[in-house]
C-alpha cells in the first residue's frame, strides 16, 4: 500500500475515504476538507475523526457545560479552571490540590478488569500531568442488579481491576460509591477519581511553546491495542470499533505508570518540563495537537520514531494507538539530556519525537514524508458543536404523579423493624466492606479517613496537619424523577459528606453519565442536570473544576437513569479535628439536625419495600445545606461532637445503624413529635426512620458540650432536636422495636461476600 | 480418566506485561539470546468418563466464555493422555 | 549517633516512604537505598519495605531479589545485619531463601486489606525486643499475596526452633499454614512479615494505633545498645 | 529461531485455590464432569539461534532459579517449533 502523504492527497482529490466508518458525519468530512482545502490523508482524517469523537469533543454536551464556566461562584482557590487536564485549587499554605472523575464504562463492560483498571490509569495520568503527585483515588461505581448472574462476571472484574492498579500504584483508595439498578445491567458504570497535591509553584499546564523546544514521548511502547478504543467509548454501538482485528480494549501495566509517576515526579522537581500531556483517549493524535494547540508555536513530528511493541503498526494506527502509560513532555534542547538520564534510572523508555517548531502547523512526517499538515486548533479545541434538540420526556409527568409517598406503609411496629432490617441489608444499603476491603486504604501512610466514612481524608503536611477530604455522590433514582433537583442533590449530598467530616467544601468535579444524546429526552435530561449543577455550585460557591462527560450509556433503545455523579474536595486545616462516623461513647446525646418531611421518592425504602420509582425526589435547600455544613465544621473545629454522619439514601436509620456498628456500640432513639405522619399506623416513626429529606445529619455530643452546641445552632438558625443517647448493644426507637447490634451487623455486613464471595 | 490442557494467553498484539518484566529481567541474570517472552495461564483439567469428540466441544465452549476472554486472549486445547488412561481410552 | 537504618527502594516498591517515616518517628535515621547499587552506606540495619516491586509480575519478589543491592543485603544478612522484610520485603526474602518457605495467592484470591490482629510469639530477634512474647497486636495488612506455605518438616522445625515470630489471631487472612504471619532466621537477625508495622506508629493515620512502633524502637535499642 | 515452552505448575500437595475456584465455578456454568482443575503458568520464549543441548541446559537452569519456585513449583521444559524455524534450524 502507498503512503498517503500530503502531497499524494493533494494529487488524488477524489480518492474515496472511510470517513463515515470512522464515526463521521458527512458535514464533518466536507469541514475536514474545507479547512485543510484538500481531502486529508488516511492519518489526517484518523486524527479528526478520533478527535471530534463525541468522547474527545464534548460536540453533544459543550453547550451545556458552558454554564460551568459562566456561572463561577466567587472562590479564590481556583488555581486552574476548566479546560485543563484537571482542575487546581488553592488548599493554603502554598499547597494545591488537582482531583478530577473520569469514566470507563464502555470498556468496563467488555473486559472488567483490564477496562476498570486503565480507567484507573488513565485518570492517575491526568492528576499527574498537571505537575502533582497523586495522593489518593476514588471509585464511584454502578452495576446491573445484584443478583442477575451477569453482575457476578462485572463486578467482582471492576473490583479487581481498580484493586489491582491502585494498589500496585500506592495509592489510597479512600471513598467511591456501589450502586445496584437493573438500568445499569448492560452498562455498568466505572468511573474513577484522582486527587493530587504539589506546591503552587509546581503546576504544569499542557502546552507546547519556545521555538526548538524537545517533543519527547516516554513510558511505554505503542501497540495495537486499545485502537478504537476511543470510538468504543462514545460510539453508537459496540460493533463500530474501527479497524478490525484490532482489540478495544487495552491492557494496563500498573508497574510501568508506577515507574512513569516517580520518575515524572522526578522530571519535575528538576524543573525540566515546558509543558507536558499525557496519553489517554486518541492517544498521540490527542496529545500532539492538544500540545500544540494549546501552545504558542507549531510542532513538528517524527511518527517513525516512536518505539514500537509491533512493528507492523500503520502510521495511522500508531496515531490512534490508546496504548497505556505513556506521557509527551515538551523540553528545553540543553535540559534534554538530564531528561534522559532519570527517564533511565527508573527504567522507562523515552525518545525524542519531534519538535516545536515556528509556525502555526502540527505538520507529522513517516520516514521523511509528510503525512499530516494541519492547523491544531482544529483537529483539538475547534471541533463540531452540536445543539442537539432536547424536549422533556412524555413520560415524564405521569413518573412524577405516581407518588411514592402513598405507597403502603408498614402497618405495626413489627413490620417496620421487619422492612428496616430488609433495607440495612438490601444491596444498596448494604456494607461495602467486601468490596473497600480488596483496595488499599493505608499507603502512603497518610489516610485520616477512608471507607465507610462520610468522606475520604488524607494528610497533606505532616507538620502542619493540613488535610484534604473528597466525597462522590450521585443518586440516579433522584435524577430520573427530576434531573435538575438530581443533580443538585447529588452535589448537596457530596458536598454535606465532606463537611460532616469536618472539612469545608472548596470546589468540586463531575461525571456525567448518560443515555444517548440523540435522544431528546436524554439530551433533556442532561440539559436540566448540568443546569441544576450549576445554579447548585453557584449556591454553594463550590466551583467546578472539571469533569467528564460519558454519554451513549445505554442498552438498545433503553438509557441508564441520568447519572451525574459528583465529587467535592474539601480542605482542613487540622486533621486531628476531623470527624468520624462512628458512635463511641456510652452516654453521649444524639441530635438531628436539619429538619425531616415526608419524601419517599425515589427513596431507598420505596424501591427496597415496593420495588418502585415514582414522584418527586427530596426537596433541594442549599442554603440550608450551607448552614447545615458550616455548624458541622464549626463543632468539629471546636471539639463540639464527637460523631457526624450524613443522612442520605435509607434515612435516619441507615445513618444510626451505621455509626453504631462502626463504634460498636448502640443507641436509643425516642421519636420527636411534631412529624407529619399521614396515614400510617406507625405514627411519625416511619417518616422519623426513613424518609429522606435533604440538608439533615446526626451527630453524636459529649454532655459537656450540649449547651454549647444546642445554642450555636439556635443562634444561627439551624433546626436541631434532640432524638437520642449513644447507649447499649442494640438500636431500640422507644415505643417501635429493638434490633440488637448482633443482628444488625449479621444483616448489614452478609448481603455483599453472599453474592459474590 | 484423562487430562485435557487447556493453554491460555495474552493475544499477541496485547500488551503482556509479565512476559516483558521476565524477558527484561533475564540478561541481568546472565540469561542471554531469548527475543521474547509471553506469559499465560495453564489449566489442567481432569476430565470423567471418555474425551470424546462431544467432551472436547464441551471444553472447548468452557473455554472461550469462562476460562478465556477472547476480547485478548486466545486458547488452545489439548489432550494430554494420564498415566493408565490410555487403556481406558481404548 | 543514631542507628542509620536503610530503607531499600526497588523499582515497584511503595511503601519505603513511609518505612523512613516510621524509622524516623522511632528516633533512628532513615537511609534510602537504590536497588541498582550494591553500596549499602554503612547502613546498621536494612528494611525491605511493601509494594509490588516489578508489578510482583512471575512471583512477588521474585524479579527483586536478583537486584544488585540483594546481592550486598544477602551477604550482610548472613554475616548478622539485621534486615526487616515487610509484606513485599518478606516476599523477597523468601526468594533469597534467607528465610524458608514461600508465599503464594491468597486462598480467597482476593487482595485484602484490614485492620489485622497477631500475637507477637518471641522478643528474641532483632526487631521485636520491645514487645512482650504472646503481647497482641493490631496494624494492619495489605496484600494478594500472603499465603504463606512451607512443607511440613520446615513448619515443624519453625516451631520447634521457635522461629514463628508472629501469627494471626482471630483470622486467618489468607489461609497461611499454621497461621504464621512472620518468621525470623534461626540466628534472629532476619525477619520478615505480611502485616506493615510502618502503617500503625502514628495516632490518628490509617487504624490510629501505634502498635507497630515496637518493631523500630526494638532495632534502634538493639543497634544503640550494641555500641 | 525456536520456540520453547515452560509450563509451571504448582506442586500437587500444594493448596490451589485459583483451580478450584475455577472447577467450583464450572457446574453453575453448565459444565459437569471435571473432577479436578489446576491453574499454572506458561511461558513462551522465544529463542535466538539454534534450540541445542546447550540452549535447553540454560533454559533449564533458567527455569529452575528464576521461573519456577521450587519449593512449591514444579516446571516442564518444551520445544516446539515455530513455523518456518524447522527450516531454519537445519
Ligand atoms: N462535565 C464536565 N464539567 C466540566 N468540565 C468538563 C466536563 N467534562 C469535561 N470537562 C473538561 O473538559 C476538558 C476535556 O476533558 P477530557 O477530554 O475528559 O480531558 P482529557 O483529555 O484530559 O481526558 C477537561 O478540562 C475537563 O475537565
Ligand atoms: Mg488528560
Amino acid at each position: 500500500m502507498t503512503l498517503d502523504t500530503v502531497k499524494h492527497a493533494e494529487q488524488t482529490p477524489e480518492a474515496g475515504q472511510p470517513w463515515a466508518e470512522l464515526g463521521l458525519k458527512p458535514d464533518e468530512y466536507e469541514r475536514i476538507r474545507e479547512i485543510l482545502g484538500r481531502r486529508p490523508t488516511g492519518a489526517e482524517l484518523a486524527m479528526y475523526s478520533v478527535m471530534w469523537s463525541e468522547h474527545c469533543s464534548y460536540k453533544s454536551s459543550k453547550v451545556h457545560l458552558k454554564q460551568f464556566g459562566e456561572k463561577v461562584p466567587e472562590n479564590d482557590a481556583m488555581l486552574v479552571g476548566i479546560g485543563e487536564n484537571a482542575g487546581v485549587v488553592d488548599v493554603g499554605q502554598g499547597y494545591a490540590v488537582t482531583f478530577k472523575v473520569e469514566s470507563h464504562n464502555h470498556p468496563s463492560y467488555i473486559e472488567p478488569y483490564q477496562g476498570a483498571a486503565t480507567g484507573v490509569g488513565g485518570i492517575v495520568r491526568d492528576i499527574l500531568a498537571m505537575g502533582a503527585r497523586p495522593v489518593a483515588v476514588v471509585d464511584p461505581l454502578r452495576f446491573g442488579a445484584a443478583d442477575h448472574p451477569d453482575t457476578k462476571r462485572v463486578l467482582p472484574g471492576v473490583v479487581a481491576g481498580i484493586g489491582g492498579y491502585g494498589n500496585c500504584l500506592g495509592l489510597p483508595n479512600i471513598g467511591g460509591e456501589v450502586v445496584f439498578d437493573p438500568c445499569y445491567q448492560g452498562n455498568p458504570l466505572v468511573n474513577a477519581g484522582c486527587i493530587g497535591v504539589m506546591k503552587h509553584e509546581d503546576i504544569h499546564l499542557a502546552k507546547a511553546s519556545g521555538t526548538g523546544n524537545k517533543v519527547i514521548l516516554y513510558g511505554a511502547r505503542t501497540g495495537g491495542d486499545g485502537i478504537g478504543g476511543v470510538s468504543v467509548l462514545a460510539s453508537e454501538t459496540f460493533e463500530s470499533t474501527g479497524p478490525a482485528k484490532r482489540p478495544a480494549v487495552q491492557v494496563g501495566d500498573p508497574f510501568q505508570e508506577k515507574l512513569l509517576i516517580e520518575c515524572t515526579l522526578e522530571i519535575f522537581a528538576e524543573k525540566l518540563v515546558a509543558g507536558i500531556q499525557d496519553l489517554g483517549g486518541a492517544g498521540l493524535s490527542c496529545a500532539t495537537s492538544e500540545l500544540a494547540s494549546a501552545g504558542s508555536g507549531g510542532m513538528r513530528v517524527d511518527l517513525d520514531t516512536v518505539p514500537l511493541r509491533d512493528s507492523s503498526l500503520s502510521p495511522e494506527e500508531i496515531l490512534m494507538s490508546e496504548s497505556q502509560e505513556r506521557m509527551c513532555a515538551v523540553v528545553e534542547p540543553d535540559k534534554v539530556d538530564r531528561f534522559m538520564e532519570i527517564c533511565e534510572k527508573w527504567d522507562v523508555i523515552a525518545t525524542v519525537i519531534g519538535e516545536v517548531t515556528e509556525g502555526e502547523r502540527l505538520e507529522i512526517f513517516w520516514h521523511g514524508e509528510q503525512i499530516v499538515d494541519v492547523p491544531p486548533r482544529t483537529v483539538a479545541h475547534e471541533g463540531p458543536v452540536y445543539h442537539r434538540p432536547y424536549e422533556r420526556p412524555s413520560w415524564q409527568d405521569a413518573l412524577q404523579a405516581d407518588d411514592a409517598n402513598k405507597l403502603a406503609r408498614p402497618a405495626n411496629s413489627a413490620e417496620l423493624k421487619e422492612q428496616i432490617l430488609k433495607l440495612v441489608a438490601s444491596p444498596n444499603q448494604a456494607s461495602k466492606a467486601w468490596i473497600t476491603d480488596q483496595y488499599d486504604r493505608f499507603v502512603q501512610g497518610n489516610t485520616i479517613l477512608a471507607q465507610p466514612e462520610d468522606a475520604g481524608m488524607v494528610r497533606v503536611d505532616e507538620e502542619s496537619n493540613l488535610g484534604v477530604a473528597m466525597a462522590t455522590d450521585g443518586n440516579g433514582r433522584y435524577a430520573k424523577l427530576d434531573p435538575y433537583a438530581g443533580a443538585q442533590l447529588a452535589l448537596a449530598e457530596s458536598y454535606r459528606n465532606v463537611a460532616a467530616s469536618g472539612a469545608k467544601p472548596l470546589a468540586i468535579s463531575n461525571c456525567l453519565n448518560f443515555g444517548s444524546p440523540e435522544d431528546p429526552d436524554v439530551m433533556w435530561q442532561f440539559a436540566e442536570a448540568t443546569r441544576g449543577l450549576a445554579d447548585g455550585c453557584l449556591a454553594l460557591g463550590t466551583p467546578v473544576t472539571g469533569g467528564n462527560v460519558s454519554l451513549y450509556n445505554q442498552t438498545g433503545e433503553t438509557a441508564i437513569h441520568p447519572t451525574p455523579v459528583v465529587a467535592v474536595l474539601g480542605v482542613i486545616d487540622d486533621v486531628t479535628r476531623r470527624t468520624p462516623i462512628a458512635f463511641k461513647e456510652e452516654g453521649q446525646l444524639l441530635y438531628l439536625l436539619g429538619e425531616t418531611h415526608e419524601e419517599f421518592g425515589g427513596s431507598a425504602w420505596s424501591q427496597v419495600v415496593h420495588d418502585h420509582l415514582g414522584g418527586l425526589p427530596p426537596k433541594v435547600d442549599l442554603e440550608r445545606e450551607r448552614l447545615l455544613a458550616e455548624i458541622l465544621i464549626s463543632a468539629s473545629r471546636d471539639g463540639m461532637i464527637d460523631a457526624a454522619h450524613d443522612l442520605s439514601d435509607g434515612g435516619l436509620i441507615q445513618a444510626i445503624v451505621e455509626s453504631c456498628l462502626r463504634g460498636g456500640v448502640g443507641a436509643r432513639l425516642v421519636v420527636p413529635d411534631g412529624l407529619s405522619s399521614t396515614g400510617s399506623a406507625t405514627g411519625d416513626a416511619f417518616t422519623f426512620l426513613l424518609s429522606e429529606s435533604a440538608g439533615r445529619a446526626v451527630v453524636s455530643v459529649p454532655r459537656s458540650e450540649e449547651l454549647r452546641f444546642t445554642d450555636m445552632c439556635g443562634a444561627r438558625g439551624l433546626p436541631v432536636t434532640r432524638i437520642g443517647v449513644v447507649d447499649g448493644d442494640a438500636v431500640e426507637v422507644q415505643g417501635q422495636f429493638q434490633l440488637s447490634l448482633e443482628e444488625l451487623r449479621t444483616a448489614h455486613t452478609g448481603t455483599i461476600p453472599e453474592l459474590f464471595a | 480418566m484423562a487430562r485435557v490442557v487447556v493453554d491460555v494467553m495474552l493475544k499477541p498484539e496485547i500488551l503482556d506485561p509479565q512476559g516483558q518484566a521476565v524477558q527484561r529481567a533475564l540478561p541481568r541474570l546472565g540469561f542471554q539470546g531469548i527475543s521474547d517472552v509471553r506469559q499465560g495461564k495453564r489449566f489442567e483439567l481432569e476430565v470423567d468418563g471418555p474425551v470424546d469428540e462431544a467432551a472436547l466441544a464441551r471444553i472447548h465452549e468452557m473455554a472461550e466464555t469462562f476460562l478465556a476472554n477472547t476480547v485478548i486472549e486466545d486458547f488452545v486445547v489439548k489432550v494430554e493422555a494420564t498415566e493408565g488412561a490410555e487403556g481406558a481410552d481404548k | 549517633m543514631t542507628a542509620r537504618i536503610g530503607v531499600v527502594t526497588f523499582p515497584g516498591t511503595l511503601d519505603d516512604r513511609d518505612t523512613q517515616r516510621a524509622v524516623r518517628v522511632a528516633g533512628a535515621e532513615a537511609v534510602p537505598l537504590w536497588h541498582r547499587d550494591k553500596d549499602l552506606k554503612q547502613v546498621d540495619a536494612v528494611v525491605l519495605p511493601g509494594g509490588f516491586s516489578y508489578g510482583d509480575y512471575l512471583r512477588a519478589g521474585a524479579i527483586s531479589r536478583f537486584s544488585p543491592v540483594m546481592e550486598s543485603v544477602i551477604d550482610q544478612a548472613k554475616a548478622g545485619m539485621p534486615v526487616l522484610g515487610i509484606c513485599n520485603g518478606f516476599q523477597v526474602l523468601t526468594e533469597t531463601h534467607l528465610l524458608p518457605g514461600a508465599m503464594l495467592r491468597n486462598n480467597h484470591l482476593h487482595f485484602i486489606c484490614r485492620d489485622q490482629k497477631l500475637r507477637v510469639e518471641t522478643n528474641s530477634t532483632a526487631w521485636t525486643a520491645d514487645y512482650e512474647p504472646g503481647q497482641e497486636i493490631s496494624i494492619p495488612l495489605k496484600n494478594i499475596d500472603g499465603r504463606y506455605v512451607a512443607d511440613e518438616r520446615t513448619l515443624d522445625m519453625l516451631e520447634a526452633e521457635g522461629r514463628v515470630a508472629f501469627r494471626y489471631l482471630d483470622v486467618n487472612p489468607n489461609g497461611s499454614l499454621r497461621d504464621i504471619a512472620g518468621i525470623t532466621n534461626a540466628a534472629g537477625n532476619v525477619v520478615g512479615l505480611m502485616p506493615h508495622p510502618e502503617h500503625a506508629v502514628e495516632p490518628l493515620i490509617g487504624t490510629g494505633r501505634t502498635d507497630g512502633l515496637g518493631f523500630f524502637t526494638s532495632i534502634l535499642k538493639n543497634l544503640v545498645g550494641a555500641r
